[in-house]
């Protein structure tokens, strides 16, 4: 039991540690790409968090066989990571899109750079003078 | 299977087909979306017809707890309803160029996904159907194809995508606990297994993820510069429609799963510091969009607020704020999207367009809830229902309520005043005319309602009696699915 | 359907019809007779002003569960009497020359008419409430149609009117959320929107809750009556409405507010509990809180108005100072206060209608206002002149008009109360009163005639007739006023407080048709002693001679700016404006709490304060369960 | 009380208040003329000055309202001489009370001020000015001396008050009942009767006699009537209020000579205050007695 508690501890803290690793790069990146790379940790951690919690190290795989076997592990969170997974992937598709979009608008994927051209692009949309104190918006796309 | 799903399903094929159609035969591929959503109206109301009770439709075959399930009763209809008259009224106008058929087809996405939110009976199956909706307003919302929506959508993604994780955090912790996740199912474990501080932190994860789309403070940064980059339309449609989907949400967690003291105030304070966030942002806006993007916050908070009070009372209170809000934001939104500049130049502006600034000011008394327009209706079961809970919190955010209400009095009319000033000339333009009918169905909608509240009130007591009925929720499952 | 159905429909036809054709020619003297019509309504409901029980309006609609009801009783019906009669004559005056000249100006005077009506709908929907819901309703349709002829006047008024519209609503605001929350607090104690029901309630709440109720309520009236310290709205509020609104606002509008604190006093919670509420045990209790802020609403307000320049602002200003008598006598508590100040509600009505009126008859005719570009009109318009004489004798409360009897009445109930500091206030509000008005009256209408209006003719019949009527009711009412002390003793027997104890001369040992009588005789006696010298010779009012050299028409001199020089050396330093101030203040840090919420929204980390909320709640969740 | 008996009283009680009103007038004259080792005028030297001032030939009016206001000034104090009870004769006196006299005593003032007003002149303007000034001034005092009588008595009815007074005989006077009031009671009467220091508004070196600027034959003559109605007024009012009024003529007479003559032989010695230190003057010293005063009578 030892060596399967051991590791059972070692995966659950792994989990936290990726999550609080993406959180990290999340609070930390000045670049947009690193934002997407430290959502996808973080997502990644929380799926293996989903897995774990149905996860039982002595038991078999969830697979219909004709072997007449022990304690299947539960099929729910494995199914529902999968699926987790693949949205994910599409959000980080998506997001790398939009990345690349940003890129091209505003020469720039530094954050606050990309912020503050956001900010007096939608002044100067508005009518209203630039937050960041420049005569107008450089570029459009 | 049942009719139900109709509205679920037509929308996601027709959301894939679509592209597809608008090559071949493009004036098709511009009435499907609309027509589709008078279908799925169409379903609805016969379905709500026939089932005065509610009931669980399993899909694939699976009989609940097992398997993937639809919980239907008349709150989640209801849900369903606005979200198809919604879209309905805030269809994006149609342009001729090539971005078209992709904003019907992600429009039809987001419908889809709201309505399995909204008839949902299963938290993964709401986690799946929440993320379809995320990428879906992503995609509406950078697709103006400006620097600014795109920033804004990014910003947006990264905050709504960490507000998923948490979610999905809590959905695992929850499921560690009891091994289900059937609403229902939880809803009768939740007594032995969730009633510990485990089971309360799962809820407030689940709260501040999915909070995220329903402007829930202080997770809802995004909010001003997503409205304000994107189409008013879109913007009308999340802050009127898709903000009132998270809260449903949440809410049946919290009645069904965790019908905690503590719970409730956690609800509670994050509205009312939402009612203040929102509301005091929103006195000193230069622009019209982000007043009303943080007049929305503003609402959203008191929506909070209402449902964080115990009983039927709550329920009431919610639901007319929530009916009143998506009728009259969604309006104001299609004024601002012509108008939806500094408010500089709206001076004199009703000279522009007398009627959209009456409808403005309509929707502003609304709004402020100004007797006998509906507005005052649903807040006075706010205030009633607060200082019923006679509790010094509750008692507090009466205070905050009512002080909020006179700062939203000011910002409002101080622009109205502006609209109607003399001598000035605005440089806006009148807006175009489907959106001044749409917003002008949308005060219909609000005057009706002046003449019809006393059916209207019974209406709403009785979906609160359902959607406070946490053991009819869970008894549904006993009936068996259709 | 009851008179008081009629009443209403006839009331909301007259609005529609205003709505419809009020910017036609014919339109103001149809609805005139319209208004006529409402009064004679009201006639037909006079029982109710000698004693007979209340009228109740067959339409009951019931919504969320609970009823509006609508129900005139005394008081209601005076109220009411006072608005009709207000609304009446305000719009026959706009029916002629001036609403034509309104138009000319530019002025939307069918939105005007609208207004109107809509306000008087409103006041008798309020006045007739039955039950705290239909006071709500009624009370934010008052404030709402109040603003709508507040900020209808942007063009006359140079843009002014918007902002002070601006101001008004924002209190007025206040004022209804702190009736809702008044309502919910009834609604908690007693659980239903009835006054019995709540009547019945008082007694067994709790000290608190009793306190905050009244306070609610308080908060509620005294900020649309305009008492300190929610007084700063009203005065710019009201002058820059257009003419006829304006005088309807400052007739009656803001009195709704003394209409709520009598049923407070008087039904609803009594003026003994009240004074139950002991601040200082022995020595202060709320209801002295009550006559405090009265007195200084008297004194600040009126010498506030003295220092105006403009004669739409310095009667608006005394509107508010008015306000302090009637409520000072009403909290005063016995017959005699809240006789007199519920006396002094018609009194003001009835002198403050024509003085703004005869303000804007001036105004039609020299195009200004301002006190110091005017003088020496009595030549010219001396009927306007006699109609705005009365109306500052009765505003200055001095006998033999009205004002004075109502006024009267509150000093008598001070005096048997033995309250001399809040009498001298009074006293000082009336003095300070007298001073202003005469500056009004003297800057207007006296010294010298200014060269451009040497041509100005007499303010036509259409305006004339209104205007005069209004004065005739000062006079009538100063000398018999019975009259109305019969509709007052039946209000105060409705509101449940004691009835004053009168005769149609007066009461409390006063007998005004001697009073005037005596002065009738001692005018005749002077004008016999006047007639009995040399026959006088009139001269021209240029065959004059001061400061050295003749007066002219190139080198006149009119002693107007400043008038009060001398005072003002020594009580200017006084005017602090630290009410203005105040209210700069609170605005100043909602700014700043906005700013601060709007960087919350611009600057920071979203993710970060996701994750700290989502720490923040959870460690709070769990240590409220732990504990 | 007979209608007829009544309506004697209403012709009567003004009557004898302008004889001895212009008795004042001429003790005034001859107190000046004492000070200044003067003789002073004869014995009927005010009414012939009345007399002549009405028949004067030259007779300058500004217009009807500047006829009515002397008519004003005139009949009011016609009017509130009915309302002021004396030896045998209540008038109307129960009718009114100290209240009512308080503020009927502004109405002639006032109507001169209309009259004033018509007259164009801006010297008269001034003078109205102050003169306002000065009523707001010493009516703060006066009106708090009012108060406190009323309250020692417990009744603003004149009637009573003089009842009260001489039923109790000297000791319940107002005088020796609250010495402070009556103090600040005198305070105030000099102020109210316009004469030296608080003559601002006359100010004849300064602007040319103010209000009366304009006043010539009738005009001047009715303001003479007015002022003989205003000494005896002050002089009964302060009589009924602090020295028991009159238990027959002979010592009303006496009281309110004397009464009168104590600020008529002040004036003399005093020179004219400025506006605002007449205002500072008024609001400090017979104030500060007053409220005293009223701490006396309340306890």
């Amino acid at each position: 039991m030892i060596p399967e508690l051991h590791v059972g501890w070692v995966l659950f803290a792994g989990a936290i540690g990726l999550i609080a690793i993406g959180v990290g790069g999340l609070l930390m990146s000045r670049d947009l790409f690193r934002v997407v790379l430290a959502l996808a940790i973080t997502e990644a951690g929380a799926n293996l968090l989903l897995v774990l919690s149905g996860y039982r190290f002595d038991a078999i795989a969830p697979i219909v066989t004709n072997e007449v076997g022990g304690v299947m592990v539960d099929p729910v969170p494995q199914a529902m990571v999968l699926t987790a997974i693949v949205i994910g992937v599409g959000v980080q598709a998506l997001a790398l899109g939009l990345v690349l979009r940003i890129y091209r608008a505003y020469g720039s994927i530094d954050v606050a750079e990309v912020r503050r051209r956001m900010d007096d692009d939608i002044a100067a949309e508005a009518g209203l003078p630039l937050p960041s104190g420049r005569e107008k918006p450089a570029v459009h796309s | 299977m049942n009719a139900i799903v109709l509205p679920v399903v037509l929308p996601l094929l027709a959301a894939f087909l679509l592209p597809s159609l608008a090559r071949i035969w493009s004036s098709a591929a511009r009435v499907l979306g609309p027509v589709l959503m008078l279908v799925s109206l169409c379903v609805l109301w016969t379905t709500w017809g026939e089932h005065p009770t509610p009931f669980v439709v399993a899909l694939g075959g699976f009989q609940p707890p097992m398997g993937i399930a639809f919980h239907v009763d008349s709150v989640a209809m209801l849900f369903a309803f606005l979200v198809a008259g919604g879209a309905l009224l805030m269809w994006p106008a149609w342009t001729d160029d090539d971005t078209m058929p992709r904003l019907a087809a992600l429009t039809l996405l987001l419908v889809a996904a709201a309505t399995g939110l909204a008839l949902s009976g299963d938290l993964f199956n709401v986690y799946v159907f929440y993320e379809l909706l995320s990428v879906a307003s992503f995609g509406l919302v950078s697709a103006r194809r400006t620097g600014a929506a795109f920033a804004a959508g990014f910003r947006y993604l990264v905050i709504s995508g960490f507000g998923s994780v948490l979610a999905l955090l809590g959905i695992a912790l929850i499921y560690l606990r009891t091994g289900t996740l059937n609403i229902a199912h939880l809803g009768q474990l939740a007594p032995e297994s969730l009633a510990d501080p485990f089971g309360l932190a799962a809820f407030a994860l689940l709260l501040l993820g999915f909070g995220v789309k329903a402007e829930l403070f202080p997770v809802n940064t995004w909010v001003p510069e997503v409205y304000a980059g994107s189409s008013a339309r879109v913007a009308g449609l999340l802050a009127g429609v898709v903000s009132k989907l998270a809260v449903l949400v949440v809410v049946r967690m919290l009645v069904v799963v965790f019908p905690h003291d503590e719970t409730r105030m956690l609800l509670l304070i994050l509205g009312v510091v939402g009612v203040l966030s929102g509301e005091l942002a929103a006195w000193s806006a230069k622009d019209m969009r982000r007043m009303l993007a943080f007049s929305s916050i503003g609402q959203l908070g008191m929506i909070f607020i209402a449902f964080s009070i115990p009983g039927e009372a709550g329920w009431v209170a919610g639901l007319a704020l929530v009916l009143h809000h998506l009728v009259v934001k969604s309006g104001l939104f299609l004024i601002a999207d012509r108008w939806g500049g500094a408010l500089q130049s709206l001076t004199g502006a009703a000279r522009v367009s007398p009627f959209t600034a009456g409808l403005f000011v309509l929707f502003a008394l609304s709004l402020i809830g100004v007797p006998p327009l509906p507005g005052f209706w649903a807040k006075l079961q706010l205030v009633i229902g607060l200082v019923e809970n006679g509790n010094g919190v509750y008692l507090g955010a009466l205070l905050v309520f009512l002080a909020a209400t006179v700062i939203e009095a000011n910002y409002l009319f101080r622009l109205a005043v502006a609209m109607y000033a003399e001598g000035a000339s605005s440089t806006v333009t009148a807006p175009s005319g489907g959106n001044r009918i749409g917003a002008a169905i949308f005060a219909a909608v609000l005057v009706a309602a002046v003449f019809l509240l006393n059916p209207l009130s019974e209406a709403i007591d009785d979906l609160a009696v359902v959607g406070n009925d946490a053991t009819g929720y869970m008894d549904s499952l006993a009936g068996g699915a259709r | 359907m009851s008179v008081l159905d009629q009443l209403l429909v006839f009331a909301f036809m007259t609005g529609a019809v205003a709505s419809f054709i009020g910017d036609r020619r014919f339109a103001g003297t149809l609805l005139a007779i319209l208004y006529f019509g409402q009064f004679l309504l009201l006639v037909k409901l006079a029982p109710l002003g000698y004693g007979a029980q209340p009228v109740v309006s067959a339409w009951q609609p019931a919504l969320f569960g609970e009823v509006l009801v609508w129900r005139m009783d005394a008081l209601g019906w005076y109220f009411a009497l006072i608005t009709v009669v207000a609304g009446w004559l305000v719009t026959w005056y706009a029916s002629g020359e001036w609403g034509q000249g309104y138009r000319e100006r530019g002025g939307n005077l069918g939105l005007m008419h609208t207004a109107v009506a809509a306000n008087v709908v409103a006041m008798l929907l309020l006045l007739s409430s039955g039950n705290l819901l239909s006071l709500f309703v009624g009370w934010e349709l008052v404030s709402w149609a109040g603003f709508l002829l507040m900020v209808m006047n942007g063009r006359e008024s140079g843009g002014v009117s918007g902002p002070a519209g601006l101001r008004y609503i924002t209190y007025a605001t206040l004022g209804a959320m702190a009736l809702l929350a008044a309502l919910a607090i009834a609604h908690h104690a007693s659980g239903s929107f009835e006054y019995i029901d709540l009547i019945d309630a008082v007694d067994q709440m709790t000290g608190p809750t009793r306190v905050s109720l009244v306070i609610a309520f308080a908060l509620a009236f005294t900020i649309k009556m305009g008492l300190l310290p929610f007084h700063l709205w009203q005065a710019p509020a009201y002058a820059y409405s257009p003419g006829p609104g304006g005088a309807f606002l400052g007739a009656i509008s803001s009195r709704v507010g003394l209409w709520g604190l009598a049923m407070v006093f008087g039904s609803l919670i009594g003026i003994g509990r009240i004074a139950g509420i002991e601040l200082i045990p022995g020595w202060f209790d709320l209801r002295d809180v009550f006559m405090w802020v009265a007195a200084l609403t008297i004194v600040l307000p009126t010498f506030t108005a003295l220092r105006q320049n403009d004669a739409r602002l310095l009667l608006a200003w005394h509107g508010i100072g008015q306000g302090g008598y009637m409520l000072l006598g009403l909290a005063a508590g016995d017959a005699l206060g809240t006789g007199g100040g519920l006396m002094h509600v018609l009194n003001h009505a009835s002198y403050q209608a024509p003085l703004f009126l005869a303000v804007f008859a001036v105004m039609h005719r020299t195009g200004t206002s301002d006190l110091n570009r005017l003088g020496g009109l009595v030549a010219r318009m001396p009927l306007t002149f006699l109609v705005m004489l009365i109306g500052i004798i009765g505003l200055a409360g001095l006998p033999p008009m009205n004002g004075f009897v109502s006024k009267y009445l509150v000093y008598i109930s001070l005096l048997r109360q033995g309250e001399p500091l809040l009498f001298i206030l009074a006293v000082i509000g009336t003095l300070g009163t007298v001073l202003s008005v005469f500056k009004l009256l003297h800057n207007t209408f006296l010294g010298q005639l200014r060269v451009e209006h040497m041509e100005v003719r007499e303010a036509p019949w259409s305006m004339l007739i209104p205007m005069l009527l209004m004065a005739s009711v000062v006079v009538v009412t100063g000398t018999a006023p019975g009259l109305v002390l019969d509709w007052v003793a039946s209000a105060q027997a409705a509101l449940g407080l004691p009835v004053l104890d009168h005769t149609l001369g007066g009461a409390a040992g006063l007998d005004m048709l001697w009073v005037s009588g005596v002065l009738v005789y001692g005018f005749a006696v002077g004008t016999l002693l006047f007639l009995s010298g040399n026959k006088s010779r009139r001269v021209h009012q240029f065959d004059n001679y001061a400061g050295g050299h003749f007066l002219t028409a190139e080198n006149q001199y009119q002693y107007s700016d400043q008038f009060y020089a001398g005072l003002m050396h020594h009580i200017g330093g006084w005017y602090r404006a630290s009410f203005t101030w105040a209210e700069s203040v609170v605005i100043a840090s909602v700014d700043a709490m906005s700013a601060a919420a709007n960087g919350f929204f611009r600057r920071t980390q979203a993710v970060f304060l996701l994750l700290l909320a989502t720490l923040g709640s959870v460690a709070w969740l769990l240590w409220g369960v732990g504990s | 009380m007979s209608t007829t008996h009544l309506l004697i009283e209403l012709v009567l009680m003004p009557l004898v208040a302008f004889v001895v009103g212009l008795a004042m007038l001429l003790m005034l004259r001859k107190i000046g003329a004492r000070l200044q080792r003067r003789v002073g005028p004869p014995l009927l030297q005010p009414l012939f000055d009345v007399i002549k001032l009405y028949s004067k030939r030259t007779q300058v009016s500004h217009g009807l309202l500047h006829e009515a206001g002397i008519v004003v000034a005139v009949g009011a104090y016609v009017a509130i001489e009915t309302l002021v009870p004396v030896p045998g004769m209540n008038g109307i006196a129960e009718k009114g009370g100290l209240i009512l006299l308080s503020y009927l005593m502004m109405v002639p003032s006032l109507g001169l001020a209309l009259g004033v007003g018509q007259c164009a002149n801006p010297n008269g303007s001034i003078g109205l000015s102050r003169a306002m000034t000065a009523m707001l001034a010493y009516d703060i005092p006066f009106m708090l001396v009012v108060f406190g009588v009323a309250w020692q008595f417990q009744t603003t009815n004149l009637v009573e008050l003089v009842a009260v007074q001489q039923a109790g005989g000297i000791a319940t006077w107002g005088i020796v009942e609250n010495p402070l009031l009556a103090i600040a009671g005198l305070f105030g009467l000099q102020a109210m009767l316009g004469k030296q220091p608080f003559e601002i508004y006359v100010a004849p070196a300064e602007i040319a006699t103010g209000p009366m600027v304009e006043m010539g034959g009738k005009f001047l003559g009715g303001l003479f009537v007015m002022q003989s109605f205003q000494f005896y007024t002050a002089g009964v009012l302060y009589t009924t209020m602090f020295l028991g009024g009159g238990e027959n003529w002979f010592t009303f007479l006496i009281k309110i000579f004397v009464v009168v003559a104590i600020p008529l032989s002040v004036a003399f010695m005093f020179p004219r205050y400025r506006t605002e230190d007449m205002v500072r003057l008024v609001w400090k010293w017979p104030v500060i007695l007053a409220l005293l005063g009223l701490v006396v009578a309340v306890q």
